[in-house]
């Protein structure tokens, strides 16, 4: 029972207290503790210990658990960066964003976790929503006219989609009609479990509306503009935030109608419309990464790119389904390392511009080498992750023999990698073409003092290697146990 | 125990390569990795012998992955050769990347990065070769990649440097993809990860052919034949010169160690793949020692060198394939034993040939032959070394080039002896190819020697410093190649050992016998390259006795006294003539102003410069047609938020449209 | 026995090499109506370099010293593997044409470095064009004596030559196309009337001359007998391929070889007073002209020959 | 009685198709949200209890009085915003388009019917509302019709679900109808802040965020 205190309670009461204060040095200690509360409760959860169901309210398999502790995971890291980061950002008047940052994080903390334990349709549609409000204003913390837009975007954008998501959720529960289950309502494990007598016309079209009302939330093409100008002009530990948790808790929705669909006909179709999704992200990260010249764009349309590629592994499941489980964990660990590089290089450099950054190597040290160690990691560099969790998805590719769409891949992704080694390598060298010596006077000395998103980035990038080669044992078993849930 | 003995050393070494993150003070790091990783690497070459002598062909295991199962080494005798050969190429190189870093460390540049990167390439190189599971092996092959790039980057403020590292890296990691399929493929057809398991019938596989084309050019890529060998010649000039010799001595031959390991996969049974890689290799030799022709920057002529010599190599792995096809064991045994005899030689000669052209251009900050001339008479050992790295490298008598090429004419002769019909007259076009190959190559290093070395020095030379660590390590090279070129035996003995424990050499038939037979007889070449050097020194000394007067004065030069430097044939003239023949292939374009008038007055000037034909027509199309292509995809990009909407509603009806209108 | 006669031919080889030269000189003189000096002049001319100074230029250095050193013995070496008289050669094993090759490569690398040593304008050109011409030399040789070894499957030079047996009609062809090709070889490597003129001292026209203009001394001399030898040594390699009903008898043999060699002369003379020089420009066709004939002979045995 | 009440609905929407001023889309919003109001009503008519009066009593007071009065006090007041609706295509173009759809709407939905468990007009009506709110979006500048196209769809997809009949638990309905009041109560402060940085509210103004 305390588990669930810890996991949905305090992050609740917490958001709810703290608009009584805003003292903010005690908010961060508070919203510390609550995330570390919160970050050992998953992992309590993750590592098997019963929790009550709340008559059936809650839900807690395989695949919550695993994204319940990617989720703690992303939060905690960013609560720890976000305080060095509300000190310093470029803001022009500070205090009134600075005194809601706190609630909302909180207050998305409860709302994405209740998204993500819940068994009830209805009651995940409710929380994803909730979840879409609490980052809304935290989009606008820099009050200008990018941020306004943006966020204004992404909250018309998402909260389209979802509306579409709740008519699926309508078309689940006519195809529902007829059957015992319709009396039982909309909970997961009784729709899971006799999911063959529903109708199928209707069970494909509330597959194909929650799929394109989520992929708003997702990111994936071609309704991927909202999360991309959201991610692109947030702060960068909100940025992490979204790219990293919300793709997957939106995602959370897509597996379980992969779930309810996967005893039934209608299976092979959810799955193309997944290998359609992955190879649209794709292909639009390709046609964009050549023409951008935002930082800050670039690592979300590799965000873009990488749930594509996690949704095409869903799509051709088997060991590519386990590959797609790998490759979100670390895909959500290197988009929080490349945001917060990219939070400390747009300090220094006060632009987003990509010719405005030169010489990352020889004037921030250790901000250089560390963007760089997670560009790296982003492009499937062997010691990261990424690279093994890639592997098993073009593995399952081949295992279904579907050569045409691997070349295609391995094609797109080659053409990804020249486009933005290109743009990195801009950044981390000399500019040849503006004579340094006098830009160097202007925004000259760069305070270079090893910060702790230096480090919490660098213990990110070993989590990443040492997941990478050597699997933990618990983490392989909650994979096959998912894989074994779709039937794979 | 050697084997541990081997791990024990890689351990010194990545420990020695952490260093500089530690201390501080530039020269004390510097000093202390570089040496540490020479006893690391003395170390693990003790290793590697004493496991080549004592033979254990057992796995290493280092680890258990659910999905890669278990991650592990095995020393079979092809690995144990190109790992001998890595670690003691990279002694020279080692005490070379000293003495190369400390100016730059005088004059205040952070090497740190750079130390720990190429001490932990030569790690990871150590380990690719060594490494069984197809997974371990990708991610050693793309660290090799990644830490070459990281150290290639040395001089990054100039934008040649930053270009060229950029199409290296891109290059590589095109060639990483097509591997990824090809062990992937390996994998689902053999069920394992292990190289020890993935031997394949020919005939059951229907994607036989895709594989060897995937697995040949991923690796050729890297090897650098002909047409894929577009970034070799962008990448070596701007690399640092110790990094440069040690990619062209021994990372290009992780291509070729790639490519037998292929072949030990395939079994190929088919002549014609034997013929495809005969035909790439002739071509890459012939083209690679012209372009090497037509160029001035020396170390880009050494690059595409190291092309006409993967071209050799690749022509003996051909001959190799051809006798597999026909299961022919002695063809098998003279194609491979050329092939790596060669690997041998050229890592030799080659990382020679680098670390002169660095010294040079440390002293002259130039890389461009036509400014040098005359060091002979400032750096007289430098140019001696020098000589014999490029009478090795032209495969002239006494020293090791030419008893690979030997090696390569007998499997020539001997393959059109044994296979009747037209196999003589490919084999003639063979043999006259390689020989045209070696007449280049002569061409082009007498150019080299005589611009660079001879003659009056074109830029004026005032100190000429050479550290006796750089003396040291070009010695060492230079008395391998006179060793190797006049006791070629105990290299074959080690070849031959080689070659047995090799399956595709062992398993048609392992009758040792026949395989002394195969080989020419070496006896003679001893006899003889002695007694050619003892007539020379006694015809030397017969001059210097008999001559008692002997002279200084100005060079006749047909009466006329003032002979300056400009008056000199320069490298572009030298090879002039040579260039016209393929001059549209090599590309040279020739900007020239001369003056009319009679009593010319200055200003005329001449500049040739040839464009490498690959890239110019195959890569800078191919690439732009693709970025423009891409760009035309337009309509993607307006950013209003109805256009947003009206994507989810298109998007909405057509899955719609195609779920209730797809039949199944 | 055997060891000692072919050391006592090799001698002769050596000794008699610059009379080869006086003789086609005397004989040249003579037919354009000259008298001509006298066939022993060669030697003279050797005695008074050996007394002469030998001068360095300033930018000479160490390379200019132990050049003529390196390409006489190469030369001199590649002598030995030539079965002179159809005498079985000093050095014969399998694979010797290779090494054949490769010496005179070895001679030709530092002469032409010796030439460049020097730095000025006419050496450099001479050595330009003798870097191009023997690139195109190279391919001939392999594909005559190529063809040959790939037809009797021999790889020695001794064993190769005794192979043809001139009695069977079908190995005349062989014979007659290759040795015009050889002959070509032999005009360009000895640079000869149609490709180089010896005598001329027109330096623009010159390659060979012109690589040793600035030498002198015990230099000349060691250069001049280097390419006197070479002179015989191509000689001899034109007149093996006329072994005639493979003679058993040493001595007549040898007097067969003597009289081959007089009509070689012969031949060489009556060209080199008929004919003008190529222009420096197509002498690369030339060459490729008879590289072509080479491999015709190979064509005819693997076809005809099925 | 029920499909009259759909019907009316319909009406509306075609209303809406032809109107070029701002309060008339308000009006027809108020009037969509009364007939919503006794849609839900019509069936608990015979079964009186307090517990099942609590939702329409909410849905009247969201949607016919809280949301008109927030959007007409806090916007049109304030902002004195210009009366008409700039579109970007004509009136009768947009007028052809939503007739089309709904005629659509209707055909499929009739042929659904035959096949699966669902009674057609309502079903139609509600698909219908959906669409023409889409197109609302779609083909209109301001931004205040923006917000209320998202109204229209929401009020669709209620419509939906109450056709559907569908037993969704009574929570789960009155968070979602309060997560709506929640997304446009920020929608309009977000109005607000945008009219006042970009002094000019339709959306051709945010076109800040190029690549």
């Amino acid at each position: 029972m305390y588990l669930i205190l810890a996991l949905l309670g305090l992050p609740l009461l917490t958001g709810a207290v703290f608009f009584v204060f805003d003292n903010l040095k005690i908010k961060y200690a508070f919203s510390i503790i609550v995330a570390a509360i919160h970050l050992a409760a998953a992992c309590l959860v993750f590592s098997g210990s019963n929790v009550p169901d709340f008559e059936q309210w809650l839900r807690f398999d395989a695949l919550t658990k695993l994204f319940l502790l990617i989720l703690s995971n992303v939060y905690f890291w960013v609560m720890i960066n976000s305080y060095q980061y509300l000190f310093f950002s470029p803001v022009a008047k500070p205090e009134k964003s600075r005194k809601i940052f706190y609630n909302m994080t909180n207050l998305y903390l409860f709302a994405n976790t209740l998204a993500l334990i819940s068994n009830h349709l209805g009651l995940y549609w409710v929380a994803l929503e909730s979840t879409t409000l609490c980052v809304a204003p935290l989009i606008y913390y820099y009050r200008d006219k990018e941020s306004l837009e943006a966020m204004w975007k992404y909250l018309f954008l998402v909260s389209v989609g979802i509306a579409f998501a709740f008519i699926g959720i309508l078309f689940l529960t006519l195809s529902m009609h007829g059957t015992d289950a319709f009396e039982k309502g909309l909970y997961f494990s009784n729709l899971i479990a006799n999911s063959t007598k529903f109708n199928m016309i209707w069970l494909k079209a509330s597959y194909i509306f929650i799929f394109v009302g989520l992929s708003t939330k997702i990111g994936i093409a071609p309704m991927h503009p909202g999360e991309v100008d959201a991610v692109s002009n947030s702060p960068s530990p909100i940025a992490a935030l979204i790219s990293a948790s919300l793709g997957g808790t939106a995602l959370m929705g897509v597996l379980r109608m992969l779930q309810i669909t996967s005893k039934t006909p209608v299976y092979q179709f959810s799955q193309i419309m997944l290998i359609v999704g992955g190879m649209a992200s794709l292909i639009v990260t390709v046609v964009f990464m050549f023409r951008l010249n935002n930082y800050k764009r670039m690592i979300a349309y590799s965000s873009v790119e990488h749930l594509g590629i996690v949704v095409l592994g869903l799509g051709i499941g088997g060991i590519g389904f386990i590959g797609a489980m790998f490759h979100l964990i670390y895909n959500s660990l290197t988009k929080m390392a490349l945001f917060f590089m990219a939070g400390n290089i747009h300090r220094n450099y006060k632009s987003r511009e990509i010719h405005n950054v030169f010489s990352l190597l020889k004037d921030l040290r250790w901000t250089g080498i560390l963007f760089l160690l997670a560009f790296l990691a982003v492009v499937a560099m062997p010691p990261f992750g990424i690279f093994f969790s890639e592997l098993m998805i073009f593995q399952g590719l081949l295992a279904n023999g579907q050569y045409v769409l691997l070349s295609a891949v391995l094609f797109f992704l080659l053409f990804i990698f020249i486009a933005m080694s290109r743009n990195v390598f801009k950044m981390m060298y000399g500019s040849t073409k503006i004579n340094e010596a006098e830009i160097n006077q202007t925004n000259k000395p760069f305070d270079e003092k090893l910060n702790i998103t230096h480090l919490s980035t660098a213990v990110i990038l070993c989590v990443l290697i040492a997941m990478g080669l050597f699997i933990p044992p618990a983490l392989y078993n909650t994979v096959s146990e998912i894989a074994k849930s779709f039937n794979f | 125990m050697s084997i541990n003995l081997f791990f024990w050393g890689i351990l010194i070494q990545s420990l020695c390569a952490i260093i500089p993150l530690i201390i501080k003070n530039e020269n004390r790091y510097s000093f202390l990795s570089h040496f540490g990783a020479l006893l690391g690497i003395v170390f693990s070459l003790l290793g590697t012998i004493g496991n080549l002598v004592f033979g254990s062909s057992g796995l290493i295991y280092i680890g258990f992955n659910p999905y890669w199962n278990s991650l592990n080494f095995r020393f079979d005798s092809l690995s144990t050769f190109f790992v001998l050969l890595i670690q003691i190429l990279s002694i020279p190189a080692l005490l070379y990347s000293f003495s190369y870093q400390k100016p730059y460390i005088a004059s205040g540049k952070k090497v740190k990065l750079y130390v720990f990167s190429f001490i932990m390439l030569i790690v990871s190189l150590q380990l690719l070769t060594v490494a069984n599971n197809a997974v371990l092996f990708l991610v050693f092959w793309e660290l090799m990649a990644l830490l070459s790039y990281l150290n290639m980057v040395f001089e990054n403020e100039k934008s040649e440097v930053q270009k060229g590292s950029f199409i290296y890296f891109v290059a590589t990691h095109l060639a990483t993809f097509l591997l990824y399929v090809f062990f992937l493929m390996l994998h689902q057809i053999t069920g394992s990860w292990n190289f020890s398991e993935f031997h394949l019938v020919f005939n059951s596989t229907p994607q036989y052919y895709l594989l060897f084309a995937l697995g040949f050019i991923g690796f050729g890529i890297k090897a650098g034949f002909m047409p894929f060998h577009f970034w070799l010649p962008k990448a070596h000039p701007i690399a640092p010169t110790y990094l440069s010799a040690f990619l062209s001595g021994v990372i290009i031959k992780l291509g070729i160690y790639g490519i037998f390991r292929v072949f030990e996969f395939l079994k190929p049974t088919d002549p014609i793949l034997g013929w495809i890689v005969l035909a790439i290799s002739l071509i890459s030799a012939i083209f690679g020692v012209w372009y090497a022709l037509a160029q001035h920057d020396i170390k880009t002529l050494l690059a595409y060198h190291s092309i006409e010599n993967i071209g050799i190599i690749g022509i003996g792995m051909g001959i190799g394939l051809i006798g597999m096809a026909y299961s022919n064991q002695t063809i098998i045994i003279l194609g491979f034993a050329g092939a790596l005899f060669h690997t041998v030689n050229h890592a030799i000669f080659k990382s020679q040939l680098f670390i002169g052209s660095g010294i040079i251009y440390q002293n002259l900050h130039t890389r461009n032959i036509e400014k040098m001339g005359g060091i002979i008479h400032y750096a007289p050992w430098l140019s001696v070394f020098f000589l014999i790295g490029s009478v090795a490298i032209s495969g002239i008598p006494p020293l090791n080039g030419f008893i690979s090429e030997f090696i390569i004419y007998n499997s020539f002769f001997k393959t059109a002896g044994y296979f009747g019909n037209y196999y003589p007259i490919f084999m003639l076009i063979m043999t006259v190819g390689l020989a045209l190959v070696g007449g280049l190559a002569v061409a082009c290093f007498t150019k080299v020697n005589s611009i660079m070395f001879l003659g009056l020095p074109r830029t004026e030379l005032k100190a000429f410093h050479v550290s006796r660590l750089e003396y040291f390590s070009l010695g060492i090279l230079a008395l391998m190649c006179i060793f190797i070129g006049i006791f070629p035996q105990p290299v074959i003995a080690f070849i031959i050992a080689v070659l047995q424990g090799m399956p595709i050499v062992n398993s048609f038939g392992n009758d040792f016998s026949v395989i002394s037979s195969a080989f020419p007889a070496f006896s003679p070449f001893t006899m003889i390259f002695l007694s050619l050097i003892l007539f020379m020194t006694m015809t030397f000394l017969f001059k210097k006795f008999l001559s008692r007067k002997s002279r200084i004065a100005k060079p006749w030069g047909c009466g006329y006294q003032h002979l300056n430097e400009r008056m000199q044939y320069t490298a572009s003239s030298y090879a002039d003539e040579l260039n016209l023949i393929p001059s549209n292939i090599l590309m040279i374009k020739k900007d020239a102003v001369v003056p009319e008038d009679i009593f010319p007055k200055a200003g005329g000037h001449f500049h040739s410069h040839s464009h490498d034909f690959a890239e110019e027509v195959i890569v800078r199309p191919v690439y732009s047609k693709i970025i423009k292509s891409i760009n035309r995809i337009v309509f993607l990009s307006k950013n209003d938020i109805r256009v947003y909407i009206a994507f989810i509603l298109i998007a909405l009806v057509s899955y719609l449209a195609f779920a209730f209108f797809w039949k199944f | 026995m055997e060891k000692l006669i072919s050391v006592l031919i090799y001698l002769i080889f050596i000794v008699s090499a610059p009379l080869f030269i006086g003789i086609v000189n005397k004989l040249k003189s003579r037919l354009t109506g000259r008298l001509g000096p006298s066939i022993f002049q060669t030697y003279f001319d050797l005695k008074r370099l050996l007394r002469k100074e030998t001068i360095y230029a300033q930018s000479a250095s160490f390379v200019s010293r132990i050049a003529p050193v390196v390409s006489f013995s190469s030369i001199l070496f590649a002598g030995m593997i030539l079965p002179i008289g159809f005498y079985k050669p000093l050095i014969s094993f399998n694979g010797d044409i290779i090494l054949f090759a490769y010496l005179l490569g070895l001679s030709r690398f530092f002469q032409i470095l010796g030439a460049m040593d020097i730095g000025s304008s006419f050496e450099g050109m001479g050595a330009a064009r003798e870097a191009t011409f023997a690139v195109f030399a190279e391919p001939i040789y392999f594909f005559t004596l190529g063809s040959l070894a790939f037809i009797f499957k021999f790889t020695s030079m001794y064993d190769i030559f005794h192979s043809i047996s001139l009695n069977d009609p079908s190995f005349i062809i062989f014979i007659i196309v290759s040795a015009i090709s050889v002959f070509f070889l032999m005009i360009t490597e000895t640079s000869r009337m149609p490709v180089d003129d010896p005598n001329t001292h027109l330096e623009l026209t010159m390659i060979h001359e012109v690589m040793i203009l600035d030498n002198s001394g015990l230099d000349l001399f060691l250069y001049q007998y280097s390419s006197y030898l070479k002179m015989l040594v191509y000689a001899t390699f034109a007149a093996d391929f006329f072994n005639p009903f493979n003679v058993q008898n040493h001595i007549i043999g040898f007097l067969l070889y003597i009289i081959i060699l007089l009509i070689l002369i012969g031949n060489l003379v009556w060209i080199e007073t008929m004919m003008g020089r190529f222009r420096m420009k197509n002498i690369p066709r030339y060459l490729l002209f008879a590289a072509s004939i080479g491999i015709l002979n190979l064509l005819i045995y693997t076809f005809f020959n099925k | 009685m029920e499909n009259v009440l759909n019907i009316l609905f319909c009406l509306s929407l075609l209303y809406l198709a032809t109107t070029t001023r701002v309060d008339a889309y308000l009006k027809v919003f108020v009037l969509q949200g009364i007939l919503l109001f006794f849609i839900v009503i019509m069936p608990l008519i015979n079964r009186p209890s307090v517990f099942t009066l609590i939702l329409p009593v909410t849905i009247l007071l969201v949607k016919a009085i809280m949301i008109p009065l927030y959007i007409r006090k806090k916007i049109i007041i304030e902002l004195e915003v210009k009366r008409n609706i700039e579109s970007n295509l004509q009136q009768f173009n947009f007028l052809l388009l939503t007739v089309f759809s709904m005629i659509a709407v209707f055909i499929s939905s009739n042929m659904l019917a035959k096949y699966t468990y669902i009674d057609a007009i309502p079903f139609a009506a509600a698909f219908s509302t959906i669409i023409i709110g889409l197109y609302i979006i779609i083909f209109r500048k301001k931004l205040i019709v923006h917000v209320i196209g998202f109204l229209v769809i929401e009020n669709g997809i209620f419509l939906l679900g109450i056709s559907v009949a569908s037993e969704m638990p009574f929570l789960i309905e009155l968070a979602a109808l309060l997560d709506i009041f929640v997304v446009v109560f920020l929608m309009g402060i977000a109005i607000n802040k945008i009219s006042s940085t970009f002094s000019v509210d339709d959306i051709t103004a945010l076109d800040e965020l190029k690549d």
